[in-house]
């Protein structure tokens, strides 16, 4: 089963792309051509919503959270408490105490590797990853394996471009801690989740999981996903820069020490020790992301407004389109990285065209007002394991649909033009 | 808005003015405990003396604070002296209840974020002024922290004995 | 001299308090009273252009930074880094590469123990701090006390509320850092920096300041003031949440290892290790705040716009008033915590008043409109130093005026009232 | 807003379809120096011999990468060689000086901050069509790679001698 996926009813009501484009102030006429944005893997836009919430916020609400007894500090410590609610309600959590906000996904992996990984893990421990993991799932790991000694071990990446889970049990035994992407944000592919969280747990291992390009596009229970540890980032979620989410298992954080220390993390501080606060503060030091935490609770509440499933269902479309209609038009010129079944992959869409590098076809594509992300996408080990040194990266969201496509097909005719070999 | 006059009942005022019980007890026969507020620096020191038939027979307050914790910890004296050890957590539980909305949403200071059930029998008598607190999220924690020294002082009588 | 303040000239033009208090948008009619704000030294207040900036930056141009060729995000990548040249040019940065983006003050605080600390200290080498930092400069360091078995000395503070520098000598002698903050944010004393990095330096240490309460209030030149390390947060200096400085000298932070790991921070990642990035985006992992930076910068634009100096002066003036009106007006039931005169300390007035518990003024204060900040201010140590579990402090900006002592002179009288015991 | 015309001129296509002075040489004799751009995963391998005249005798280029990176490292190729060592690098401070607008600007790959003064007498030729680049500032670390490999690979020589 593909990681939990509603894909087999499809939604009642479909999204409406039009109305989707209208929230977005950056699809305005503005612009001097139309914005075919098509790099929502690296960052989403943001609808009118998000962006009115956070400036109704500053407008009219904005303290330091936490410690303020007058009006305004306790309505900013309501919202940024609230977005904690509606956020950690969004993905299933049952607790507001297992929902930590971080600056953005790349911290809690470091969260994660600091706090647990130095209380869990001495010389010699195994911890197991992928060969598809974004550098925020590998270099706090390297970092660690660098100080510490551990063992990294990696699970491989099949041509189809999904997982190599044959030798899965021989590379859990003794491992720790899996630590794994839900969807590769290089190939799409949607990894079988709570299969490798049951395999891990069966090993004795603890789970963690990359939800960066997977709580965006998709319902997200993480407790019918089995993980222990589940991260992601608001801003590809419609969300704004800054914030970013750790939601973990209430023992699991309670046992972990904290990660970075000052105000608000502590319950007592003393010239020769201190005492942490309970969750989720123990791990929130400093003033925190308040405004873009209602940022990101706005984004919730849009994202529920277009329905996650209605969203999943539409990029599965718009996705199959692209790639029955680029391979039809391009043949064997257009190849596609990754799985082809629009069941196990999301709307990540990373390719190769003719023999011209991705520099050159974004470069091209740009001045259509198409916008692709070329290059290693922070996964360098996935591009070596691929045989290449950089993608083509279209990615889909809300406000996309198949004129999008039309419009990439049509650049990408416009870079074989010029660079015909 | 909730307006101060809800916070600051005159029977809330006096208690403050006119601390009950206030003072200290010989340790032993008496058991003292200390609870701080971590948000805003509030002690409470609590000396509690309990006879054989399991009552309360002494309480002392000692520590510093705001006003609402002061008159909190001095009506809950005032209340719990003479009552049996069920009697005082039944009580406890009842105030907790009356105070248990939002408790949890500010910035922890680990005083529990367990919603107590209370007994419908349990009459709170002037602990009611108090009700007015829970419209002032903030100050919720300096309402409870005498009542949370307290149970953490029974506890510790209870397994001493 | 007090920490390189120009105070001696006083500024050409004065700062039009009217004019500043309509940049705000959260002093507008819409509240059913006036707001006399005094809690700028938790957050500050934030004016319409930098509110405009960032919702232009989301409208018109976001996109993910550094990795894009095409036009958005080559002109998101020209917004992030111009907004650390604005940012680093106004505290006299000479280079970009020295100017890192944090979260906040506190994420710079535990990175420079980190990073710096862990390559540098060994167990029994002593840091020196003060008995009034905040628990954004102390927690980092007992972390790494505890981890390390590093000793930690604490220049003590006078009954005047300054720093007791009478065994300065003897504290450094064998430390190996000396980190302090330039402003108390309790007593708002302005501590020495100058005299204190060159005595650092001479015993051979290395100087990290705490500028969250500087930054924001005078003209800062981090070389002018002998720092080797200089962090500030970006709230508290009109800018939005989630961004924080740290600017460091650009050899030490060369030789400094990074601190956290994935995407941007790195040149090559491969499954057995990875090579770091340049100065300044070593020390960037993940997305970074790109609309808080454009958000800061232009903070720092507006900050310019009023003028360091005039705004110095300003809060001079307004915290000169309040400690003489205040005092003539209560006598002896109006104490300040820190130095009385207006050339040795900022607008951070900390004060006690009758025997009625900050708590209880600050509920009083509220009822008019008057926000101050109640607590131990996230500085536990300094408030055992003083012998009180709690302080009131009111804290003075650019939108603050003697009228706003005025009404916090009248509510005072009000909790008087109140509370007459 | 700069057209695609400035970045692919004519001159550059034809370098990219017509690479000049592709290929490897035997090390040793030749000195062989790999660079590459972290940022977009090009590669260029240098093979360089010098003669005893301090010459470069003889240029291959392997790797590969974007045209902009291919058809500035074929340029270069037919451009320093025959040259002498201090032409090479004259030309090469030149090239630079042409591309240093905002290259430090763009996230690193180490490539040398250091802005060049170029001489004035130094003739760039048909490099002078990759000047079109500077506009699209992502592709500077593209054009300069070559460049940079070159001076690494002169610099090894040297020192190896
Ligand atoms: C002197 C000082 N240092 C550090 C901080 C921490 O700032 P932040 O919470 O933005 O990290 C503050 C403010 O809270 C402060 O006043
Ligand atoms: C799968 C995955 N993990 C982690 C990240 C890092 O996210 P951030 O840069 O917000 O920390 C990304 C996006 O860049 C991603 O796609």
């Amino acid at each position: 089963m593909a990681a939990a996926l509603s894909t087999d009813s499809p939604p009642t009501v479909g999204l409406d792309v039009a109305a989707a484009r209208a929230d977005f102030p950056i699809f305005d006429a503005r612009h001097d051509r139309r914005l075919v944005f098509l790099d929502t893997a690296a960052s989403s836009q943001k609808p009118r919503a998000v962006l009115d919430a956070m400036t109704e916020y500053y407008e009219t609400t904005h303290a330091n959270v936490h410690r303020g007894v007058y009006d305004l500090a306790e309505r900013a410590t309501a919202m940024y408490e609230g977005a904690r609610g509606t956020i950690g309600r969004f993905i299933g959590a049952t607790s507001d105490r297992e929902v930590l906000f971080t600056k953005n996904v790349t911290e809690a992996f470091n969260l994660i590797a600091h706090s647990w990984g130095r209380s869990n893990l001495r010389a010699g421990d195994a911890v197991l990853l992928t060969e598809m993991e974004h550098h925020a799932n590998l270099v706090p790991w390297l970092m660690l394996a660098e100080e510490r000694g551990i063992e990294l071990r990696y699970l491989g990446v099949t041509d189809e471009g999904e997982l190599d889970l044959s030798d899965l049990d021989a590379k859990l035994d003794g491992a720790k801690l899996l630590s794994f992407t839900a969807m590769s944000n290089v190939l799409g592919t949607l990894n079988p989740v709570r299969q490798l969280a049951d395999a891990a747990h069966a090993a004795g291992a603890v789970v963690a999981v990359d939800g960066a390009q997977y709580v965006p596009h998709t319902t997200t229970d993480v407790a019918a996903l089995g993980a222990d540890l589940f991260a992601f980032t608001g801003h590809k979620m419609l969300g704004p820069t800054g914030i970013g989410v750790l939601w973990g298992r209430e023992e699991l954080l309670e046992a972990m020490p904290p990660f970075l220390g000052g105000g608000d993390m502590i319950r007592d501080v003393r010239l020769d020790g201190f005492t942490p606060n309970e969750l989720p503060w123990k791990f929130e030091a400093g003033t925190p992301p308040i405004a873009e935490a209602v940022g990101l609770a706005a984004a919730v509440g849009e994202l529920e407004r277009y329905g996650m499933d209605a969203i999943r269902a539409h990029e599965q479309r718009v996705t199959g389109y692209a790639i029955s209609s680029l391979q039809e038009r391009f043949g064997d010129d257009f190849t596609v990285h990754g799985p082809r079944s629009i069941e196990r992959r999301g709307g990540v869409l990373s390719f190769a065209f003719k023999a011209i590098h991705p520099h050159d076809i974004s470069q091209v594509l740009n001045e259509s007002g198409v916008c692709v992300r070329a290059g290693h996408h922070c996964a360098k080990p996935l591009m070596r394991r691929l045989g290449v040194g950089a993608t083509a990266r279209a990615s889909f969201y809300v406000y996309n649909d198949t004129d999008d496509v039309d419009a990439l097909a049509d650049a990408l005719d416009d870079a074989a033009s010029m660079f015909a070999l | 808005m909730p307006g101060l006059e809800d916070l600051y009942r005159e029977i809330i005022l006096d208690h403050y003015r006119n601390p009950r019980n206030r003072g200290e007890l010989d340790i032993p026969p008496a058991h003292r405990t200390e609870g701080f507020n971590p948000l805003c620096g509030d002690e409470i020191v609590v000396y509690v003396s309990v006879d054989d038939d399991d009552r309360v027979a002494e309480i002392k307050i000692g520590g510093q604070g705001c006003s609402i914790s002061q008159s909190s910890a001095s009506m809950m004296s005032a209340a719990v002296k003479g009552k049996t050890l069920d009697e005082a957590r039944a009580l406890t539980r009842a105030f907790k209840a009356l105070m248990s909305i939002h408790e949890t949403k500010l910035g922890g200071d680990g005083s529990g974020t367990d919603a107590p059930t209370p007994d419908p029998e349990v009459k709170l008598g002037d602990l009611e002024a108090l009700q007015g607190v829970v419209k002032f999220p903030v100050r919720i924690k300096c309402a409870t922290l005498s009542w949370n020294t307290l149970t953490q002082a029974l506890d510790e009588v209870a397994t001493a004995s």
